[in-house]
């Protein structure tokens, strides 16, 4: 292996292997590490806890407390007939998975999941720093909406198109919301980098007693209500999870997927998840950061106290979401793009002005 | 059907007869007279006992809580009196052709062409806005076969009354669709149930069974075991052995146990 | 290609989007909802045509579960028509029973000793609560709210224990006859039922709180599918949909049977006649349910289960009756006529979701797709009933 | 008063977060499930599962199978002479139920006159799940009169 990564390093040059083949590396040691097992077991978590929520127990069958349940449905959703159906888009059918599931994972790369490195061997914690990370998030989400519609209309089934139009819709209307609403932690971060807005908010306020983080800034909360509700909207979960209502449009988008191509939207929805997470985490709930500093764990090595920091966070935020499904009807779709346009937008609008008078009249 | 009934027998409630005594001796004229007597007396005493029984048992019935006595079966019985009743009968005259009572609901019997009108005086005038029921009967001893009855309920006097028209496969019934639409559905159920059409209904097409279903099922010649649907009387749609198929009726088959099957065989 | 096949294709291509230039040009789109669809609760299918997600016409098409029920009446001696009675609203056999042997009873003119009736009305009662809680659970996860539906059968099960204590079977009871009741209730059904009834309406407060006051549950039942007491009483509409549309209108007071003249409840009304409205009136229902099983079990009184001779049962030829009971989806009649022979000449029945399914036209143009499915589920539908 | 209320109701979302107070509650609460080979539920005493028929009790008046709803119990009986007693006594030839059709209303039972019944349903086997229904679920004299309530399950059907 080392061979053959110094061959590749004689033969690119080092810009290539810097810019391409390192950054490529390490999303798929990251994806393949990190996201795809947290994804499985996240929908193990959610069907234990929605078990627990619902009186009853969840699977348990597969290993001890059903711990290699994800496993199984891995296995059996590789294993399954791949159906096409006769008079779908071949192609369009192909690809919309693929659309979906990729934007979702290239984000991981600019999510900081712990603190930059220290020196002494600890590693960064994150792919890279970009100084326009933000701005990357919001553009790579963006395309994942592509991948819904394309796979809605390639299906050729009248209920696939309804959900890949009213995925359409919910997705673009509620990337307004979000994009403002993250406005305001770039104001009052001053950067957009991630890593930049999550050194931001060091340090502590009220004599000591609330950590600075943005969520606790007069704006930044209702900045990320606003952000938690467009973001639940962009990752399609309850109570917002119309194109694939099931109890209206059969299955939405995905009703004519099968086995590994289905497998792949619902990778695409759980990573959406936990970026959405994550960047609530980073821009709102301080990153790495410790509340406190006394529970910063820094005996810990290489920097592992903040990941782990940051990873209890984005599971409390998981856990909200699947809280919320356990326990939320739908929305009818007029009235999303109700709550979408009359409320989220204006709000984060008004947000944004606020901050920045507030950024203008107390620059500290 | 009377061998569906349980043998077992009633309790006998009347004392059981004593069987009289063969005599051995040749009798003679005075022993026949006595014993003439004697038999009338008996009788005459067996008698009284039997109205005392009689009696004993209407008493001891008539204390019987309801439930424990013989069922009063309801009859038909003339309506006559009824308010309504006579109010239909001066505003239609020969429409209504009897009136009657059953169990305590009133049934008029109502000429098959004035049904619409009958029914939309019922609702204008009498309250009965509210249809309950609307179901067809086959009686094909008659010789207008059908019935088609509608069962009416009145929020304001809280009554219900039965209408009926007869009719026979040919003539259509006109609908009561524009009085009530509850009857938009039943009509449709009836006329595929029995093939009574109605005349002037929105949309006189099958309800439960598919549009190419080839009779009315619960007419009484319709048989129990169903009929052959599919490839036999759809050959243009289906290939031979394909489509719906008839079972036996019965939903019984038996099954074969292929080793005992191959036992008998070989004896 | 065979015939055969190629019209199985149409059937797919009935609900497919067609490939040509009409589909930027079309105005309308047909829908074909079910019979294989999550939420129509069963295998009832609708032809919609949509616009956009807008319906503008909506033609239900029944009877794919046609069973030929009435057919089956007229062959059996009455006794043994009472298991089929069972399966055609097969979440309350009980009141289909009671509808069935009430009357034979009344055809006949059998009186029924008190306890029996008393039995019947518990029975009846607890399926009303049972067909509710059914009802709620489906109908809020049609709407998309997944945990009640859990819940919700969660406290189904009790009641669905004591129908086993009683008569031996969960779901279809099979648990009258005409003239009374076969069975005696069983030691220690009586506390058994107490501690439910203790336990049932802290449940209720339960469900309310996770849907009556949630602001997205308003939002999605709060005036749609209104439908108006005229329009109600038009379509012969009964149950808790024409009592949500506010006409006082309920079999247990208007001709009371069995012992309902003996209990005191109230008959829950509601005004604007939404799927809201008819959310509210069956959750009052239930509490009524639970107040009408209390009093019949401190009320029960002690005595015959049959009466006589309720085996052996002749109709008088040509008498015929019509007897209503009020189900938990309404009206639940049988029309039944006397051949004189121990069997019905005709016997047919009122059944209330067939008849309250007629007005889902009406109720759901220029609603959405997301309302059809509230609409359906509010309209308390059994497709077993419906299609008979 | 009120209406401060149904400001704050609206502005603080108070209806949703009873909801997430009534899951968030149920979280800890009992579970209802039933892990099935290992824990089985135990039907009540009245439960009408798998037949059982007593050959020595029936007095062969086939009156269950005129009971049944949907014919489904086959009787035939013959006269045969007992070699112990001398005496003439009817017996069985085929006493068959289709389970298959059956829908356990019990109307058989009721309908039995021996005391105590000679076929009954209480024998709260409700496992009735067989991958052939015309072998096992057509059952004869010999399986009524034997019908083992499913033995337990071994491990290998359970993975």
């Amino acid at each position: 292996m080392p061979g053959l990564l110094q061959w590749l390093d004689e033969f690119a040059g080092p810009t290539l292997f810097e810019f391409a083949v390192s950054p490529t590396l390490k999303i798929l040691a990251l994806l393949f590490l990190f996201v795809l097992p947290l994804i499985s077991y996240i929908v193990l978590a959610e069907r234990k806890i929605l078990g627990y929520i619902q009186a009853r127990v969840g699977p348990n069958r597969v290993g001890p407390w059903g711990l290699l349940q994800p496993i199984a449905d891995v296995v059996k959703l590789l294993l399954k007939e791949d159906v096409i159906p006769v008079r779908a888009v071949r192609w369009a059918f192909v690809l919309a998975p693929c659309l979906v599931v990729a934007p979702a994972f290239v984000i991981f790369s600019v999510i900081p999941f712990g603190p930059p490195s220290t020196g002494e061997g600890a590693p960064n914690w994150f792919i890279t720093d970009v100084n326009t990370g933000l701005l990357l998030v919001i553009a790579l989400a963006t395309i994942g909406v592509y991948g819904l519609i394309i796979g809605g209309w390639a299906s050729n089934n009248k209920f696939s198109l309804m959900g890949g139009l009213r995925s359409a819709a919910q997705m673009i209307s509620y990337e307004v919301p979000q994009g403002f609403s993250v406005v305001v932690p770039i104001l009052l971060a001053g950067t957009l980098s991630l890593v930049g807005i999550v050194q931001a908010q060091e340090g502590h306020q009220l004599f000591g007693l609330l950590p600075r983080w943005f969520v606790f800034h007069p704006t930044g909360i209702f900045a990320f209500f606003v952000y938690m509700v467009a973001g639940i909207a962009e990752s399609n979960r309850n109570p917002f999870d119309l194109p694939e209502a099931e109890t209206e449009l059969v299955a939405g988008f995905h009703t004519e997927y099968s086995g590994m191509r289905f497998a792949l939207f619902f990778l695409g929805e759980y990573a959406n998840m936990i970026v959405v997470s994550a960047i609530a985490v980073t821009l709102f709930f301080g990153g790495w950061l410790p509340p406190f500093d006394f529970l910063g764990m820094a005996f810990l090595p290489m920097g592992l106290g903040g990941v782990l920091w940051f990873v209890t966070k984005l599971f409390a935020f998981l856990f909200v979401y699947i809280w919320f499904r356990g326990t939320f009807p739908r929305y009818r779709f007029d009235q999303l793009m109700d709550l979408g346009w009359k409320w989220l937008i204006p709000m984060a609008l008004i947000l944004v002005v606020l901050t920045a008078l507030l950024k203008l009249l107390f620059p500290s | 059907m009377s061998d569906r009934e349980p043998p077992s027998k009633p309790p006998s409630e009347a004392p059981a007869e004593t069987p009289t005594e063969p005599t051995a001796s040749v009798p003679s004229a005075e022993e026949e007279a006595a014993k003439k007597a004697e038999a009338a007396a008996k009788a005459k005493a067996a008698a009284e006992a039997k109205a005392v029984a009689v009696a004993k048992k209407a008493a001891i019935e008539a204390a019987k809580p309801p439930w424990e006595r013989d069922a009063v079966t309801p009859t038909w019985e003339e309506a006559g009196e009824d308010p309504l009743a006579v109010a239909m009968a001066t505003k239609f005259g020969e429409a209504i052709l009897s009136a009657r009572s059953y169990a305590g609901d009133l049934t008029l019997e109502v000429e098959l062409g004035s049904i619409a009108k009958v029914a939309a005086e019922f609702k204008a005038r009498h309250g009965f806005t509210f249809l309950v029921d609307l179901c067809g009967a086959d009686y094909p001893d008659r010789e207008k076969r059908f019935d088609v009855v509608y069962q009416l309920h009145s929020f304001t006097s809280g009554r219900r009354i039965r209408l009926r028209v007869t009719t026979d496969e040919e003539t259509p019934v006109p609908t009561v669709c524009e009085v009530w639409k509850a009857a938009n559905w039943c009509e449709r159920e009836v006329y595929d149930m029995y093939g009574v059409r109605f005349e002037g209904h929105p949309d006189m097409t099958r309800i439960l069974l598919w549009e190419g279903f080839n009779g009315h099922p619960l007419r009484k010649d319709f048989p129990v075991e169903g009929i052959d649907t599919g490839a036999a009387i759809y050959p243009e749609y289906y290939e031979d052995e394909a489509g719906p198929i008839t079972g036996t009726g019965t939903g019984w088959m038996q099954p074969k146990p292929p080793v005992e099957a191959d036992e008998e065989a070989g004896e | 290609m065979s015939d055969a096949i190629r019209s199985a294709n149409d059937t797919v291509a009935n609900n497919t989007v067609a490939h040509d230039d009409s589909v930027f040009g079309a105005e309308e789109m047909e829908l074909n909802f079910g019979p294989q669809h999550p939420s129509t609760h069963g295998v009832l299918r609708l032809k919609l045509k949509v616009d956009g997600e807008r319906i503008v016409d909506c033609y239900p098409i029944i009877g794919y579960l046609h069973r030929g029920t009435e057919k089956l009446f007229e062959l059996n001696p009455f006794f043994q028509n009472v298991p089929h009675t069972d399966r055609m609203d097969y979440v309350a056999a009980a009141t289909n029973n009671l509808a069935y042997v009430g009357a034979v009873e009344k055809l006949i003119g059998l009186t029924v000793p008190p306890r029996a009736s008393y039995i019947r009305v518990l029975l009846c009662e607890l399926q009303r609560i049972s067909s509710h809680l059914l009802w709620l659970a489906t109908h809020a996860i049609d709407i998309g709210a997944m945990t009640p539906f859990f819940y919700c059968f969660r406290e189904r099960e009790l009641v669905l224990d004591l129908f086993e204590q009683y008569c031996g079977a969960r779901l279809t009871l099979n648990c009258m006859r005409p003239g009374g009741q076969p069975f005696d209730l069983p030691h220690g059904w009586v506390d058994t039922c107490r501690e439910f009834l203790e336990l049932f309406p802290a449940k209720i407060d339960e469900y309310e709180n996770l849907l009556t006051n949630n602001r997205i549950w308003k939002k999605r039942t709060i005036g749609i599918g209104v439908l108006s007491p005229e329009v109600a009483v038009e379509y012969g509409i009964t149950g808790p949909m024409l009592r949500a549309s506010g006409i006082d209108f309920d079999l247990r007071k208007a001709m009371p049977y069995e012992i309902y003249d003996q209990v005191d409840f109230e008959v829950p009304l509601a005004e604007n006649g939404d799927t809201y409205d008819r959310y509210l009136v069956r959750m009052e229902e239930m509490r009524q349910a639970t107040r009408i099983l209390e009093q019949c079990l401190d009320q029960l009184p002690e005595g015959a289960l049959m009466a006589k001779k309720a085996r052996v049962l002749k109709a008088p030829k040509g008498g015929e009756v019509y007897h209503g009971i009020e189900g938990p989806k309404g009206e639940i009649g049988f029309y039944i006529v006397g051949d004189g022979k121990p069997i019905p000449h005709r016997c047919h029945v009122r059944a209330p979701s067939f008849i309250n399914l007629q007005s889902l036209p009406e109720l759901v143009s220029n609603h959405m797709i997301a309302d059809l499915v509230a609409i359906i589920g509010t309209t308390d539908i059994v497709l077993g009933e419906v299609d008979r | 008063m009120s209406a401060v209320k149904r400001f704050l109701d609206r502005i603080m979302l108070l209806d949703l977060f009873t909801g997430l107070g009534v899951t968030a509650k149920n979280m800890f609460k009992k579970k209802h499930t039933v892990q099935y080979p290992e824990e089985r539920w135990e039907p009540a005493d009245r439960f009408r599962g798998m037949f059982r028929l007593d050959e020595d009790r029936c007095i062969k008046c086939t009156l269950c199978a005129r009971d049944c709803p949907i014919d489904i119990i086959y009787i035939d009986w013959h006269s045969e002479k007992n070699e112990v007693t001398g005496k003439k006594q009817k017996l069985l030839t085929r006493f068959d139920i289709d389970v298959q059709r059956c829908m356990f209303c019990g109307l058989c039972e009721e309908a039995c006159p021996t005391e105590p019944k000679s076929i009954w349903l209480t024998s709260k086997s409700y496992e009735l799940a067989s991958y052939d229904r015309w072998s096992n679920l057509y059952v004869d004299m010999d399986d009524l009169m034997d019908w083992k309530i499913r033995p337990d399950y071994t491990d290998e059907e359970i993975r």
